[in-house]
């Protein structure tokens, strides 16, 4: 399947979270939802609810007061989904590896499925990232979802990781 | 005494009763970053406001005295915020030359291109915040067309610097990039067709009837306090407060260029909008003198020595007054680094406007402020 | 009202301000700092890009039989360009084109990488050490 | 208590010594909304002692203003949140990031509860 056909198969929506990052990766997917780059041509839409999302854009190094708000978006977010890590500091955490506050990188708190490098990442490599995000969507099911240890060790069973998630909203 | 003990249990009963809490962040649609703020309403009127600025702390300050050298700290600092990169990196620069004692030696072309860099940095930065307040205001068609024109400025900062937004282009002892012949006049064409869209913006937010009865009366910020609580940037000058580091600090070539500073009395959400759409004027006026004054020619000295006295630099960032302070040792690490971010100062006076008003105006109001979480939690 | 009408007109003829972006191909402005590349038979491995580094996205591995490795993580790199000025051999040179976006197969675990090079580092240290040794005691 | 003079080219401004008994004093006859515009405030630690620091800019001449009082670990800071009103932000941040126990500060207002306390502190560790 081609992009074409499969992003007119799909309309993927967009959930956007900055955990800490510089902004400049977050400004960068703005302009990607204006005129010049308008990836409303794929049929995405920046929405803040996670429970209509699709497409997971992070960004930033996870501080360690936005890791339980990661989680908690990550897991609202409904099966398929898609995680992509925007930037160097969300990849690897850049330039903020190894300060005290920090995770070092998206993936070592929630699965991450695609990669876009760049400081600040470039309109451009956010367009092919997200491209290449909707190529790993479209293989994806609802069965064969791939928890990670981390979270599969915090949330045994469906009902705890429920029971979780109101917790945390009642917090 | 019970009596009064019973008062107070009975007040606080009505309290609970009355009051609505309503979250706003850390994730919103209207909020590109992390901050929170909780407001205790009482029929859409805001009363109490509490806010959590803290969401992005990483402990820059910490990692430029244990992990960088003094010369990799532009690179770090222009990290603490991706809007206003160029603001970081050159008084981080300028603090570390005058620990080293250098600052005297830096060549005028190297001054120039920095201020370049910072213009070209503040005229990004007040397009994408108009751009935003009037997405938030309920207007998308102004935002997609401010944004549509912001790339302008992003094409001119990719080329004369080579990134969109980190330019990286200020080190210490002058800056690492030269700015070409051929370059120049595309920089200067560009210049007058950003001037076109910039009365474009002008004219929207003056005579638009939608944005200026929107934003006018809203979140009025009166001089005195103003003064009272120190703010600083725009915010101030809309307040009709004279407060520039341009011209305060003698880094760049600003007093040479004649700088004149753009003020207003009201003190409203719509004043500080047009601060920052007139504010737009002056810095492509500077651009264009800034090229014009200065030949290619030297733009670095070589830095030898390591910072060893302490030393401050004040800067205006595009949201205002930023603040460095270096104490160096001698050694290849400073001792401390200090930065007082501008919305480290914006944030005090936040509850104080926001109170008593209705909770719809609350995100243009918020916006109007400009606030950058990431400079705030560093 | 006219006025309205004439500009909606001549938008219709307008150029539409959209890149269509994969479709359409784009040319990155010729000084973009984009990808590292390094160039084998200039490096003399003096470990300079390495140090001058902010986010230590440069590792050299130098193995137990003295062959050494230069390593570029693109995903940890902030494309600064400070190791490309600071090479004093030329080996290093920025490209113009940006890093594609990568996914688990081909991104290295860097923090592996890092543990693995300090290892090597320390056995390389110790070889010099007894090296120099067995030269003053011939 | 005096204060010193900016040296040109080294330290580009000038210092008032104080201590912490009588920096409330001291900041309350300098501080005039009108003529100081307050900068903010910094904490200081040589690995013996800490110093408070507050720093001011003169509107008039373009002198930054320091004035800095030197304590011992643990000893209580008053806070100037009662005359310089905007102090009450950073007062907490470097509460937070330097353990200091300053007057009304809030718990964890900067870091959170799993990372490291007092990061900016080099001598005399917290929870010892």
């Amino acid at each position: 399947m081609s992009i074409f056909a499969l992003s007119r198969v799909k309309s993927p929506w967009i959930l956007h979270y900055d955990t800490g990052g510089c902004n400049g990766c977050d400004i960068e997917i703005l302009a990607v939802l204006t005129p010049r780059y308008d990836v409303e041509r794929f049929g995405m839409i920046n929405r803040g609810n996670p429970k209509q999302a699709d497409v997971f854009l992070v960004t930033g190094p996870v501080t360690k007061r936005c890791r339980e708000r990661l989680i908690n978006l990550y897991l609202q977010v409904p099966e398929p989904k898609v995680v992509v890590a925007v930037g160097s500091c969300a990849c690897d955490g850049g330039v903020f590896r190894n300060m005290y506050n920090v995770e070092n990188g998206v993936d070592k708190v929630i699965p991450v499925d695609v990669y876009v490098p760049g400081c600040a990442a470039r309109p451009h490599q956010i367009i092919d990232g997200v491209v290449k995000a909707l190529e790993i969507l479209s293989k994806k099911t609802k069965e064969n979802i791939e928890l990670p240890e981390y979270i599969k060790e915090r949330f045994p069973s469906l009902n705890d990781r429920r029971k979780v998630l109101e917790e945390m909203r009642k917090r | 005494m019970a009596s009064e003990s019973k008062n107070k249990t009975r007040e606080i009963q009505i309290k609970e009763k009355v009051y609505t809490t309503i979250p706003f962040g850390s994730q919103h649609v209207a909020l590109p970053e992390p901050i929170k703020f909780i407001f205790d309403t009482e029929n859409e009127i805001v009363k109490e406001i509490k806010f959590d600025i803290a969401y992005v702390h990483r402990g820059i300050e910490k990692a430029l005295t244990t992990m960088f050298d003094f010369r990799k700290a532009p690179y770090v600092v222009g990290r603490v915020c991706g809007i206003c990169s160029a603001a970081h990196t050159i008084p981080c620069a300028v603090v570390m030359e005058r620990a080293i004692g250098i600052d005297r030696e830096i060549p005028d072309r190297a001054k120039a291109i920095r201020m370049i860099a910072l213009e070209i940095n503040r005229l990004q930065s007040h397009f994408l915040i108009n751009g935003h307040l009037a997405e938030v205001c309920g207007y998308e068609n102004v935002f997609m067309h401010i944004w549509r024109d912001r790339e302008m400025i992003m094409d001119l900062a990719d080329m004369l610097f080579g990134n969109r937004v980190q330019y990286d282009v200020v080190c210490v002892g002058g800056v690492n990039r030269d700015i070409p012949k051929d370059k120049e006049r595309v920089l200067l064409d560009k210049l007058n067709e950003i001037e076109k869209s910039v009365e474009f913006m002008e004219k929207i937010f003056t005579k638009d009837r939608t944005l200026v009865s929107r934003l006018k009366g809203l979140g009025v910020v009166s001089k005195e306090m103003a003064l009272e609580y120190g703010i600083v940037g725009p915010m101030a000058r809309a307040s009709g407060v004279k407060t520039d580091c341009r011209v305060e600090d003698d880094w760049g070539l600003y007093k040479d260029l004649g700088f004149e500073m753009v003020t207003m009395e009201e003190g409203d959400s719509l004043a500080r909008c047009l601060v920052r759409v007139r504010e737009c004027y002056e810095s492509i006026r500077i651009i264009r003198e800034a090229i014009k004054s200065t030949e290619e020619g030297e733009i670095s000295i070589k830095v030898t020595a390591n910072p060893k006295y302490e030393a401050v630099c004040r800067n205006e960032a595009p949201r205002g007054e930023l603040f460095y302070y270096v104490k160096g040792t001698g050694g290849i690490m400073p001792d401390r680094v200090r930065i007082r971010t501008p919305t480290l100062a914006n944030i005090p006076i936040l509850p104080e406007v926001m109170k008593d008003v209705s909770y719809n105006d609350i995100p243009p109001l918020l916006m109007s402020f400009d606030p950058c979480i990431a400079c705030t939690g560093r | 009202m006219l006025k309205m009408f004439l500009t909606s007109v001549l938008n219709l003829f307008r150029k539409p301000a959209t890149h269509l972006y994969p479709f359409e191909p784009y040319e990155p402005f010729e000084d973009y700092r984009g990808r590292i590349v390094w160039n084998e038979e200039k490096c003399t491995f003096c470990m300079r890009c390495e140090m001058v580094c902010p986010p230590g996205a440069i590792k050299i591995m130098i193995m137990e039989d003295d062959t050494k490795r230069w390593l570029w993580n693109p995903a940890q790199c902030i494309y600064c360009g400070e190791c490309v000025r600071n090479c004093p051999f030329g080996a290093l040179t920025q490209e113009n084109q940006y890093s594609p976006p990568l996914d688990k197969s081909n991104k290295r675990d860097w923090s592996e990488i890092e543990r693995e090079a300090e290892r090597l580092k320390l056995l390389w240290r110790e070889r010099l050490r007894k090296k120099s040794q067995a030269k003053k005691s011939s | 208590m005096k204060e010193l003079p900016p040296e040109k080219g080294i330290r580009n401004f000038s210092v008032i010594e104080t201590t912490l008994e009588k920096i409330r004093e001291k900041i309350r006859e300098i501080y005039d909304p009108k003529k100081v515009h307050y900068i903010g405030v910094d904490a200081y630690d040589d690995g013996n002692k800490m110093e408070i620091r507050y720093w001011f800019l003169k509107k008039e001449s373009n002198v930054v203003l320091l004035v800095k009082a030197p304590f011992d670990y643990g000893e209580k800071v008053p806070s100037i949140s009662d005359i310089v009103k905007p102090a009450f932000v950073q007062e907490w941040e470097i509460a937070d990031l330097f353990g200091i126990n300053i007057e009304g500060r809030v718990e964890n207002f900067f870091l959170t509860p799993e990372s490291p306390r007092a990061p900016l502190r080099r001598g005399d560790k917290l929870g010892k």
